[in-house]
């Protein structure tokens, strides 16, 4: 199994606590695998830690056999890993359309350039048009993203980092706020990508059927420590995951998507 | 806004810009040559504050340095040489790489802060400008300040007038392909969500610090000007007053647009020479200032976007940001 | 059941600068249980409690909140009234700790607030853990916790909760519906919850919003059983 | 170059263009001048406003006591009013942004009443006369009022360029007449706390401090509390405006000088200034400035005078140079090298007084012309 | 020693000077997250108004209370019809503030004259008294006395009740403390009274200390007080009080060891504490 993203003994600590703790482990290439655990497990901090935007404690990152623990989130973006944000986190007084192209001319390395005029770059324009219409929200192209709907700016916000382009992607509760009927057709996007464009793709998620559904592996963390990893079904099994995380809960019957 | 707009926007301004040119011509009379002038040079270093304050989200307390050190190198250089065109372009080469080479320390050395820290440190680091100059008198005269010589070709009125005529439009222009290229549409990113700006791949104190040193150039080049159509420098070219006057016009004009510090200047220039005039009229109105402060206000209650910004957003729905990010917002999240 | 409705809206529209955002929104809240309002993103639920809330006043229609007009108050006025809020981008204030976040919203000092208190806090012992910290640092389902707990601080007559249920594991969102539960025996309780699962076992009605307008009602029970119409507003099938 | 019909000699009407501050924190100076400029002219005209037989007019643009101001309207009266003569201003950075354009456009320009050295010195262009005193005659008078052989002197003085000039001139004065310095202390002008400074002046000992002062944050309660006197420092400084004396009455029975109070130039046009100012306002006497804006109004007047209403720049130049003229200080004279005006200023005591609560200056001596005459500085 | 001692004191004491002018602006610009250029003109506005009292009563406590009252008014005028518009919006604050500060300075010279006024301590504070070889002046040590007396006081308020709590929240997030039943309009109003307040009392304490007032005072001052609140670290008033403190000491320590630099002290001390502790000295608690 061949590990694109690699980590060792991660590990930070906010003022004596200790919100990663340790944590080693293999992404592997062009896979799906999830991340879940309680509430303050750490997971958001360890996304931050392989996006750049905490540095660790303790412990170094790997990409491609490359050791990233010091490079800069922009850095990191440019090599290849793409996050999006638990909390909404777009340009507010930019359009739609304009939050998708500043994402889409960052991946086209159009950074630079202050001569020529923004217009002058049709296809990036076309591009961040056919992402909108990707995660349907083509009508809202020219409003501000401010006045979005919760969960209009979560697609937003994959729509961002679909634009970026990046080897790995790292989503961080995508479809939280979603609404039943907007959920499907995020994860037909999301399994669209995993397909048809080889990515590896990591994803935090509290929607126990959508991991089962989409993970090849998950991992499950705890109190800031690796507690487990495994297939889908020997997680859901396993008993101290029941008793930290689902409590119970996945066991009824009932289902809704 | 389609491609078509843009155009005809684009013609408006040179059809202005072509007006401009024949003022002159009617209005002949030195002083109100003089104001216009000054409405020129000050629009000039409004358009540069705004680079900063409309389009990156940064509120610099210390811009005057600046235009300070533009004032200074072109009338020391004048000053020590002779009054010819060759020290006097000198004398602006100085002004522009001395501009360059501070506003990026400056910009390197403050940008890492946040808001309020970083307008208080630029203060800082401008008062210290005003310091060595009112210290360093054997070259600067100190507050008393000294008067040179310009040479032959620049020392009339019209010519001078010319001069910042055509730098405007150039700056102009030149600043509304920046702000419009995809670079300028970056800066807009991190006025709205710096961290944002970073994870999609820019390096945002890279775009800080360049958008510091056009912005510090311009400013210094502003002052070029200003010291050229006042043949005498002291350390009021560092005074902080310089960068309120600075921040007002860009305000009332507008952040986030470039007509609008010009507009600005424009009108804080006349509001200025109009009220001072009342107090001829009658003598009701020697405490005209009270008048004039009274326009600020009344701007921000019918203006709130400064005149051009409202103007746009009333009549052309365009979507004008208030230029700094609300902090309550982020702050909250 | 008209006489005791504890709040009732009746065809409330409401703008968002010049875009019309709510058209006809009418529903009513009977004293005790969970009522639920259901609907796709951007249907105009949020809206509708903050219309309540007073925090995007409508333009038209009446709130009518035990017996009293309410549609004209100001946001503080209709809090005092005894509605609680929790929003859906959760309201932290970011650079005051946890316990601040609590103590600011604490309306009375007495014993019963305090006993509530601890009820919360043993309902999310994180809250307890991280009593010191400021809310800004949390992770998004402990920011979740926090503004649920500092809405049942106060002994209010109705909450209005925007998808509490968002972010948190498995585990919590099932102590949050165990606390719900228990806080309707003396709180009135309006949801937005997309979380079917859940707001199919603790609501006891529903309405469905769609495009600012209600466009159906009825009891908890029966939507469950009717397909078509979860299919039609609701997208499950 | 241009603006020659700014100086035309025969137009009928001659106008005087005086630039002063009427807002911002020196628009009580302005007051002064404007007030004493208004009865020079009637003084020196008999009140028939004509001048060898030309109406005579005057114009007064208010500077607001920033450069750029004051440079657009001094262009406004050279250009549209046309001004045969300016006059002006408050502050000397308004005055040498104007005294380029005296030159430009061939007009003559007096300043009044600011006092930086290098406005007849480096700055100096043959347009520019001075009526008012510059800052090294001030440094003159005052050492004149307390320099002797052996006195050990030291100095405190703001820190701009004021200040500077004030205190190099002075010691150069007093060193001159044998005094010793033993320090020169300059202090931040804004600043609210000079124990520093002070504690440094007595640790020093000297047997005068000389302070040069202006500006509204005065270390004169500070002195006195910090025992200055006591240690045997006899502290000395200039007496400026009437409004500044109620801050002074820590210091009652200083020995300093000033340059007018209204009761110490004995001669008849003081007499006359003091009279017809209290008649025409309210019982008011004249200031500090009112004195100069009158000797302003005096020498343009007598200057046309004697050219016969010529009121060229050449035929100005002319007859000013070594012009001597009657003022309520008495008798100036434009120096020919440096165009200063030479003139008289007054050692005094502060004593209290019965008339106003506040203490006023009383004459100890006055200091001949030649006795303050400063160093020409214009080569 | 006697030299050092005297510096201290005396550096304290303006430190304590500035520390007043600060503790307003602490609130207003600190707290409230207000940029208040009209700051200067509350503090001249208590400047002239407690000085004329005083002058007409010849009672200094008399003056206290003037100037507090016309802070409090002003407060309410210019929080009403100027500030509150503009929370949030600090471009907008910048102008509309500066534009009522002009309005305040000139009027000054409307009501009072263009004339600079000469100021004494009353005469139970005037003079100064030795301790060994050291002068101590009475009125610095009632400045020092008063501004404890202030800090105790705020501090005690603040903690003491959620007022600092709901000031701080609601500046980041307005609806959400409305939503909690509390009205943030009347706290911010109430708090920029008091704010309004101390600058008008810091006025006329300092009316005294420096020996006149003038009404250009105000911008010059204001600008000192900003520059304390921030090197503080932004609303913390222990942070003021050290920042002001300090930059008292370094005025007078730098005064008389390094007087080529004290022009520039000031900014110095801005520009070395944000390069080195960037979020200012003291990190804001409730
Ligand atoms: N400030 C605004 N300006 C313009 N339109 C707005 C603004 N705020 C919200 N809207 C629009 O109003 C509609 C209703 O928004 P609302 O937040 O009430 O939806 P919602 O039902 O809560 O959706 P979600 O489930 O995604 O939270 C959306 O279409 C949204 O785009
Ligand atoms: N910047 C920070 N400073 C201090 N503590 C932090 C910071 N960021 C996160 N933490 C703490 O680290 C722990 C892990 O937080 P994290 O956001 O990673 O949790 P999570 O697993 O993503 O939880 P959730 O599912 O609720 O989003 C939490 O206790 C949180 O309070
Ligand atoms: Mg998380
Ligand atoms: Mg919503």
């Amino acid at each position: 199994m061949d590990a694109i993203l690699q980590t060792k003994e991660l590990t930070i600590s906010f003022g004596g606590h200790i919100a990663v703790d340790s944590v080693s482990v293999h992404i592997p290439m062009k896979k799906f695998t999830s991340i879940i655990g309680p509430n303050g497990a750490g997971k958001t901090t360890f996304f931050n830690l392989l996006s750049g935007q905490l540095s660790p404690t303790k412990g170094s990152i790997i990409y491609k056999d490359k050791d990233i623990t010091k490079h800069s989130a922009t850095e990191r973006t440019r090599l290849g890993i793409g996050r999006s944000f638990q909390i909404t986190n777009v340009f507010p007084n930019l359009t739609v359309l304009e939050n998708v192209r500043l994402a889409v001319q960052s991946q086209a390395k159009v950074r630079y350039n202050m001569i020529a005029h923004y217009r002058h770059f049709k296809s990036l324009e076309q591009k961040a048009y056919q992402l909108l219409e990707k995660v349907f929200l083509q009508d809202k192209a020219d409003s501000k993203a401010i006045n979005l709907a919760h969960g209009e700016k979560r697609k937003l916000e994959i729509a961002m980092l679909l634009a970026l382009e990046t080897e790995i992607l790292l989503l961080d509760e995508p479809t939280a706020g979603m609404s039943l009927e907007e959920v499907p057709a995020i994860i037909d996007v999301i399994k669209h990508i995993k397909q048809h464009e080889d990515r590896t793709i990591v994803l935090i998620e509290h929607k126990m059927d959508m991991i089962m559904d989409l993970s090849d592996e998950v991992l499950v963390l705890f109190h800031g420590e690796l507690l487990a990893k495994g297939t889908p079904e020997e997680i859901v099994k396993n008993e101290m995951v029941q008793s930290a995380y689902l409590g119970g809960m996945y066991d009824e019957e009932e289902q809704f998507t | 806004m389609n491609v078509r707009s843009i155009d005809k926007s684009t013609w408006i301004y040179l059809a202005i810009a072509l007006l401009l040119f024949i003022v002159p011509f009617i209005v002949t009379g030195r002083s109100m040559q003089f104001i216009i002038i000054q409405i020129f040079i000050f629009g000039i270093f409004a358009m540069s504050y705004d680079l900063l304050l409309g389009f990156t989200g940064i509120i610099s307390f210390g811009h005057v340095m600046f235009f300070g050190i533009g004032a200074y190198s072109t009338a020391v250089t004048l000053d020590r040489f002779d009054a010819t065109l060759p020290s006097l372009l000198l004398g602006v080469l100085i002004a522009l790489v001395i501009a360059a080479i501070v506003s990026f320390i400056v910009g390197v050395l403050t940008l890492r802060l946040k808001s309020h820290f970083y307008a208080m440190l630029t203060l800082a680091l401008a008062g210290l400008f005003l310091v060595a100059a009112e210290k360093w008198r054997s070259v600067t005269g100190g507050n008393d300040g000294f008067t040179f010589r310009l040479p032959e070709i620049i020392r009339d009125s019209q010519s001078q007038y010319f001069l910042c005529l055509i730098s405007l439009i150039l700056i102009f222009f030149g600043l509304r392909r920046l702000t419009n290229s995809p670079f300028g549409k970056v800066l807009m990113s991190i006025r709205e969500n710096e961290q944002r700006t970073e994870s999609l791949g820019y390096k945002v104190l890279h775009y800080k610090v360049i958008a510091s040193v056009v912005s510090g150039v311009i400013a210094s080049f502003a002052g070029v000007l200003y010291i050229i159509s006042l043949r005498f420098v002291n350390t009021s070219v560092f005074a902080t007053d310089v960068t309120i006057d600075v921040l007002l016009m860009t305000i009332i004009g507008g952040v986030g647009t470039l007509i609008g510090p010009i507009i600005g200047a424009g009108l804080v220039e006349f509001a200025h020479h109009w009220l001072s005039g009342l107090s001829e009229v009658h003598w009701i109105f020697e405490r005209w200032i009270i008048l004039y402060g009274t326009v600020y206000i009344l701007v921000v209650i019918f203006f709130p976007l400064g005149i051009v910004g409202t103007i746009q957003a009333k009549f052309f729905g365009r979507t004008v940001t208030k230029g700094i990010k609300d902090n309550s917002k982020t702050k909250a999240g | 059941m008209k006489r005791n409705s504890l709040l009732k809206l009746n065809q409330v529209e409401a703008y968002i600068q010049q875009f019309h955002i709510l058209h006809d929104i009418t529903f009513e809240v009977p004293k005790g249980g969970v009522t639920v309002l259901l609907g796709r993103n951007g249907a105009g639920k949020t809206t509708t409690l903050r219309t309540i809330m007073g925090l995007n006043p409508a333009s038209n229609g009446s709130i009518v909140f035990n017996e009293q007009e309410i549609s004209s108050l100001k946001p503080h006025m209709i809090a005092n009234r005894g509605i609680g809020y929790v929003p859906e981008d959760q309201g932290i204030f970011g650079d005051l700790t946890v316990g601040e976040n609590i103590r600011v919203a604490m309306k009375k000092e007495d014993e019963e607030t305090t006993n509530r208190l601890e009820w919360v806090l043993e309902l999310f012992p994180d809250l307890k853990k991280f009593w010191t910290k400021p809310g800004g640092q949390l992770s998004g389902g402990q920011k979740q916790m926090l503004a649920i707990a500092r809405a049942y601080v106060n002994e209010n007559e109705l909450l209005l909760i925007d998808e509490p249920s968002k972010g948190l594991a498995p585990i919590i969102v099932e102590k949050v519906m165990e606390s719900i539960q228990q806080m309707k025996e003396k709180t009135t309780i309006l949801l937005v919850e997309q979380n079917f699962l859940m707001a199919s076992k603790i609501g006891d009605q529903f309405y469905i919003i769609d495009d600012g307008q209600t466009v159906h009602d009825g009891q908890m029970t029966e939507l469950k059983e009717d397909k078509v119409l979860m299919k039609k507003y609701l997208g499950i099938s | 170059a241009c603006g020659d019909e700014g100086a035309s000699g025969d137009s009928e009407t001659i106008k005087v263009g005086v630039l002063l501050s009427q807002t911002g924190a020196l628009e009580t100076y302005g007051a002064q001048t404007q007030r004493g400029f208004e009865l020079g002219m009637e003084y020196a005209t008999d009140g028939t406003m004509e001048v060898a037989g030309k109406k005579i007019e005057y114009i007064f643009e208010d500077t607001e006591t920033d450069p750029t101001v004051a440079r657009q309207k001094a262009l406004s009266l050279l250009e549209d009013e046309e001004v045969d003569i300016l006059v002006g201003s408050s502050s000397s950075g308004d005055t040498l942004a104007v005294t380029p354009l005296a030159e430009e456009y061939e007009t003559v320009m007096i300043v009044e009443p600011a006092a930086a050295d290098s406005i007849t010195g480096s700055e100096y262009n043959d347009y520019v006369f001075r009526t008012a005193r510059n800052s090294s005659q001030d440094a003159f008078a005052a050492a004149a009022a307390v320099a002797g052989e052996g006195v050990k002197i030291a100095t405190l003085a703001p820190d701009y360029s004021f200040g500077h000039d004030g205190a190099k001139a002075f010691i150069a004065a007093a060193e001159e007449l044998g005094a010793e310095l033993v320090l020169e202390e300059y202090a931040d002008q804004a600043a609210t706390d000079f124990t520093a400074n002070i504690q440094k002046i007595i640790e020093a000992e000297p047997d005068y401090l000389y302070v040069v002062w202006s500006g509204a944050n005065t270390p004169w309660n500070q002195i006195v509390d910090m025992k200055v006197q006591d240690q045997g420092i006899k502290v000395t400084t200039g007496v400026a405006d009437i409004a500044t004396l109620p801050s002074m009455s820590p210091l009652v029975g200083m020995e300093g000088f000033t340059l007018y109070y209204h009761t110490l130039p004995d001669n008849d046009v003081n007499n006359w200034l003091v009279e017809e100012h209290k008649k025409k306002f309210d019982g008011e006497v004249p200031d500090l400035f009112t004195a100069g804006g009158m000797s302003a109004a005096i020498a343009a007047v007598e200057a046309i005078e004697k050219t016969d209403g010529d009121t060229s720049g050449e035929a100005l130049i002319e007859v000013m140079e070594g012009m001597s003229f009657e003022t309520p200080k008495g008798t100036m004279t434009f120096r020919e090298e440096d165009h200063q005006a030479l003139q008289e200023m007054y050692s005094v005591t502060l004593e209290e007084s019965d008339e106003f609560d506040y203490p006023v200056p009383v004459l100890k001596r006055v200091l001949t012309p030649e006795e303050t005459a400063p160093p020409i500085m214009n080569q | 020693m006697d030299l050092i001692f005297s510096l201290l004191i005396n550096g304290l004491a303006t430190g304590m000077l500035i520390f007043l002018l600060a503790a307003g602006l602490t609130l207003i610009f600190g707290l409230m997250d207000v940029l208040n250029f009209a700051h200067g003109g509350l503090f001249i506005w208590g400047a002239y108004s407690g000085v004329w009292f005083y002058q007409m009563s010849n009672s200094f406590l008399f003056a206290i209370i003037a100037a507090i009252v016309t802070g409090l008014l002003l407060g309410l005028i210019t929080e009403k019809l100027i500030v509150r518009p503009v929370y949030g919006n600090h471009v907008q604050q910048i102008l509309i503030t500066l534009g009522f500060m002009l309005v305040l300075q000139e009027l000054i010279k409307v009501v009072f004259g263009p004339d600079q006024k000469a100021v004494f301590p009353p005469d139970w504070l005037q003079g100064s008294f030795m301790v060994g070889d050291i002068v101590i002046i009475k009125y610095r040590l009632f400045i020092i006395a008063i501004g404890f007396l202030i800090f105790f006081l705020t501090l005690f308020i603040l903690k003491r009740t959620r007022i600092g709590l709901i000031v701080r929240a609601g500046v980041m997030n307005k609806e959400m403390i409305q939503s909690l039943g509390i009205n943030i309009r009347f706290v911010f109003m109430l708090v920029f009274m008091v704010g309004a307040a101390l600058a008008a009392l810091s006025g006329l304490l300092h009316a005294p200390y420096s020996g006149v007032i003038y009404a250009e005072m105000g911008l010059e001052f204001s600008i000192l007080a900003f520059i304390v609140v921030v090197i503080g670290g932004m609303g913390s008033f222990t942070g003021s009080l050290f920042a002001a403190i300090l930059v008292g000491l370094a005025q007078a320590f730098m005064a008389y060891y390094f007087p080529a630099l004290s022009l520039a002290v000031n900014m110095l001390l801005m520009a070395i504490v944000l390069i080195f502790r960037p979020q200012g000295l003291f990190r804001v608690k409730g």
